[in-house]
């Protein structure tokens, strides 16, 4: 690996937003392609990052804090990877659903989802399904994951999942779903094509349901 | 801005400083006193998967009853001296504080049918969900949400409940990021300027409820920021360390509640609880080992050490080889208090053999638990109240929670992973680094904290 | 017919009878010893609603690797000393031993993982169920229904399971129907001639396989007998006193293990453990409070004033909020051994202390748990030994159970109805006319228990 | 009430099978019709124990052995209320389902059915869906009641109740279920007519359905 990338992953790493934005530039500029540089500097900084986290080296905010400058290298690296005909591994639509407040396990799963790889379109939270059904037609995301953490919400999961059917959009998306009273078999239940039992591993889920 | 001031804690003996017993025990009106010399159930509970609309209220009504009176009949034949029942109404039964009032009236009547027949007294604390954490919320203190909540407490105070509470949520909006990124600053701000600005009107307003409606202004719980971080913490997301000191910092917001004129008992799922027990001598609620159901914890057996209630935290209304899961749970509850109370029948030096065994059990083997010992909670709050504002002894807890887990690391008297020791070291040095002026930092964050959630101009900030 | 013959307690100081600690304790093969002077959790489970066929095997391993992979990572971030873990195999993982040994090494492969990647001590205990309840089954002690017990016992055991128990039913064809009518002369003879013949043989044949395989016969209980009719006593069907007095005359049938060589520890729903540790001083399993998963009782603190084990006795594999529902019982067993052994470790004197309020805690309520009083279990288990025979000695345990009882309520030791106390006056008067000749009793109750249930050439009696 | 139906409904209060047949007898034999004996003698009687049950008054083996004495008297009574055209309130298939060995509890559900005027078929334990569908086309009951104590051996219901479907006899026959593991939404999903949460109220419920 070059030396330029090098320091890409690692400053990604580190969190440094500013580092990482100068040197995708100064990268960009030395000629290296858009699509190595997100492989081999980014991604592979995350993926360091990812395997530490495993390895119980680091927390999640040390792990954030490297998507949070994921996210700034790719805001300077993604006019170049358009241009290029690259494209995100996948795109995600994201949200929790109607009725329920709940944010913050949603927002680990969005940027799990980031630091992989994934295009993520967040939908907030208190999600109808008319929403769900929009973000599809509107954003053709290949995933649309959603998370509940009540057992008065969770069913809403299958409305969702209702509506995308019925508006003849279900064979176009995958599903998965999360959430803390959630399990397996009700992700069956409903028709959900996965279930992630922990926001640490949504993403690792997710690429394999669409084989990325 | 406070209308009473603790300057110094209520307790000045560690020795009296124990469960079941506090220093201002909290009378309700059938004569049950909470704090009074034993500890008492409080059992929680929630729906199973089912939506709640006006299609399915007889059913949600159903549900609630055959929970309650599950309850009810169990305590009876355990002969328990006394049962809280606490209602956490679900978010669509405050948005419609109708529904709110119709639920409390169902299991207010199962209550009022036991007490009669069957001589259980029983207490009912109702807890409306803090809806203002709806981005549609017009404003933290006036407008559609706001009102649903007042009516809410009003409403079901009027049909028998008698304690009132809440989870309340001012500064969640900052504070969600903060954990999430472990940003201690972030929390100072969510905690000491928005969250006890939030918690001074919401308690004034139930305050005065409680008064006009003859009730009890209970208490509050940092639920939203102590237990969220917990939680994460327990799954490894975010150091204990950090959890911990987040935990001690919680303390200053939930005070403002006793500050305005709550009296307790404090709510369950907030382990600040100690502290304000320490510091206000009113009774509070607390969970461990019996909300497993809930949520798992390293505070099992440490929590129970100060607790006047003790509760299961909630668990939805499933079926158990051994019962519905809301009766399972209240009997471990029951068992639990009884064990305490035989202790404490035998003499105040076995209640504090029990309690110091509770604490030591725990406390060695997690920073979250030694916090919550009661000999640091004594040191830690008597550093708290020396602050003069709201601000500035929020910063206290977290640096003198940051030296007592050190401290306590170094003497081996808790084990602490170095990973989470070096987040000790960062804390303390971003909590030193903020200014001493408030108005300043109130500036520079919210510069900072520009987020799609955050507002400041809900909390008149501009 | 007896090898060992406890004619004598174990014990001769009551002040040493105490959990955590037994005078005979096990040491399995990694170096755990259960009863060496703490008392440690007991994990055990049961799969949701589904069912277990050749094609939901897949399933059903998943399941079992779901929760003890759950139960084992707990286990670890709670820093338990030691786990034992009960696999109480469902019906269709007897009648196919081939389903059982597979699911064994399923489990045991999991423990063995986390044994050494995080130094988790973790034993193995087998229970398959007694399938010999089947009336296809043709005969107690030989044919399809006794092989596929038996080859159960010992693929497990050459899995790693190593610990050999079973809720043996020898007798139970009689039993059901005398908790039903509260028979107590029909319980006697289903506990006493039944029940201790059908013990012999099969624990001869569980210490054998024991041998062969290099593991540990633990023990029965009389799960079957007791619990049945304690749970009907609970949901009050039949007198508690009655339930009570079942529970003590259980103690010869579940000795007769011991006496055929099994040296424990003593299965977890068992009350009448207390006594078996009283007598031979090897360590038992319990289930108490956090067992209420399982089935509410009165004994939730008093089973544990003596234990070794403590379990939760069973639960679903289903979903809490706060984690799968086998996980949240292990984590309230853990906490309850963690209070436990913090007493222990401070000193005899106040493990005694609390083991005396666990005690005094329940003991007053309820006749049931009056029986367990480790002094009360001390007299009875002193007045048991000193019969000849097991027919004699089941007889004593009645009667001696009854006059205890009688003598607590009159004292105001033990609160009884006054119903109650009628059904101890009519236990007492049944069992004092019933024949000193073992012979004649056999003879007349073949003759008078005719039932579609029971076949005396089962037991080879005529 | 008339001596001899008072003395029969006290015998059967007691227990005493012997004073009950030789009561029902000696009624029969002085005129009085078996419709009358049943209700007014042997129903009258276990009434009176139910009340004295939900009273507390008494436990279960005293209804018990009240409803054995009930059992006798019915022996006695039967070729009577038979030739009469008198029917019992309705007739019941009882058994706990394939796989479960639990008897304990649907002998107590037996004998409250007993003891509430129905006449009773006892499948035994380990019954499978044939030996059901078998019942219903041999016996013609007007209810159905399944047991199961084992969250493995519950679904068994379902199958049960899917045979009774498939092979035509759903609409002849309610069916109910109980048992430790089971609640009212599980009979719900199962398709089933009632759900007993306890043995105590079996026989209640059952005389509801059937409008008895
Ligand atoms: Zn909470
Ligand atoms: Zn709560
Ligand atoms: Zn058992």
């Amino acid at each position: 690996m070059s030396e330029i990338l090098n320091v890409i992953s690692e400053s990604l790493q580190e969190g440094d937003v500013d580092a990482v934005t100068e040197k995708v530039e100064e990268a960009l500029n030395g000629g290296v392609s858009a699509s190595t540089i997100l492989h081999e500097g980014l991604l592979h900084g995350m993926d360091v990052m990812g395997q530490r986290w495993k390895n119980e080296e680091v927390y999640m905010p040390e792990v954030m804090i490297a998507a949070r400058a994921m996210n700034a290298g790719m805001r300077v690296l993604k006019p170049h990877l358009l241009a290029a005909g690259v494209k995100p591994i996948g795109k995600v639509v994201l949200g929790t659903v109607k009725g329920d407040l709940h944010d913050i396990g949603k927002n680990l799963v969005n940027m799990m989802f980031v630091g992989s790889g994934f295009e993520v379109v967040d939908l907030g939270v208190d999600v109808n399904e008319k929403t769900f059904v929009q973000a599809i037609t509107e954003h053709q995301p290949q995933i649309i994951a959603m998370a509940a953490l009540l057992t008065t919400t969770m069913s809403e999961m299958r409305v969702v999942i209702e509506a995308v059917t019925t508006t003849g959009l279900r064979d176009q998306v995958k599903i998965m779903v999360g959430g803390a009273p959630l399990t397996q078999s009700f992700a069956n239940a409903i028709g959900a094509d996965a279930y992630a039992p922990d926001a640490a591993v949504a993403a690792d889920i997710a690429k394999q349901m669409i084989g990325a | 801005m406070k209308k009473v001031n603790f300057t110094q804690l209520a307790y000045t003996d560690l020795d009296e400083f124990i469960y079941g017993s506090a220093l201002r025990p909290v009378a309700c009106r059938n004569g049950l006193v909470i704090g009074g010399g034993r500890i008492l159930p409080e059992i929680n509970f929630t729906l199973p998967d089912m939506l709640i609309t006006e299609t399915t209220m007889p059913d949600v009504l159903r549900q609630y009853k055959e929970i309650v009176e599950g309850a009810c009949k169990r305590a009876k034949e355990l002969e328990t001296p006394g049962l809280v029942v606490e209602l956490e109404l679900l978010p669509p039964a405050t948005y419609h504080p109708e529904w709110g009032v119709e639920i409390t009236k169902v299991v207010r009547n199962i209550m009022n049918d036991y007490e009669q027949k069957h001589g259980l007294r029983s207490v009912l604390r109702i807890t409306p969900v803090d809806i203002r954490e709806d981005k549609r919320s017009p404003h933290m203190w006036r407008g559609s949400h706001w009102d649903a909540i007042m009516q809410t407490f009003a409403g079901c105070a009027k049909e028998g409940a008698e304690l009132l509470s809440i989870e309340s949520i001012g500064g969640k909006d900052i504070h969600d990021d903060a954990v999430m990124y472990c940003d201690i600053v972030k929390s100072l701000f969510a905690l000491s300027v928005l969250g006890t600005r939030d918690m001074a009107k919401l308690w004034d307003s139930i305050v005065r409820i409680a008064a006009e409606t003859g009730t009890i202004a209970a208490g509050d719980t940092a639920c939203g920021f102590g237990n969220t971080a917990m939680v994460l913490a327990d799954k490894r997301y975010v150091p204990k360390t950090f959890a911990a000191v987040v935990r001690v910092m919680t303390v200053v917001r939930s005070l403002v509640a006793l500050e305005r004129g709550a009296v307790g008992p404090h709510k369950d799922c907030g382990y600040e609880g100690v502290y304000i027990k320490a510091i206000t001598g009113t009774p509070i609620a607390m969970e461990g080992k019996s909300s497993a159901c809930a949520h798992l914890s390293h505070v099992g057996n440490i929590a129970a050490a100060t607790a006047d209630l003790w509760s299961n935290e909630s668990v939805q209304n499933i079926k158990l080889l051994g019962g519905m899961a809301p009766t399972v749970s209240l009997e471990q509850l029951i068992y639990d208090c009884r064990l305490m109370n035989t202790a404490a029948k035998s003499g105040i030096s076995h209640a504090r053999l029990l309690r110091d065994w509770l604490t030591d059990s725990d406390s060695v083997l997690d920073p979250q638990a030694y916090v919550l010992r009661p000999d640091v909670a004594f040191r830690i709050s008597q550093a708290i109240v020396q602050g003069g504002s709201h601000f500035e002894r929020t910063k206290i807890a977290g640096l003198t929670a940051v030296n007592e887990l050190k401290q306590a690391a170094n003497a081996g008297n808790l084990i602490i992973d170095p990973k989470e020791i070096r987040w000790l070291d960062k804390i303390q040095a971003q909590l030193s680094k903020v200014t001493n002026d408030e108005e300043a930092f109130i500036r520079e964050m919210t510069e900072s904290c520009k987020s799609e959630k955050y507002d400041p101009a809900k909390y008149d900030l501009k």
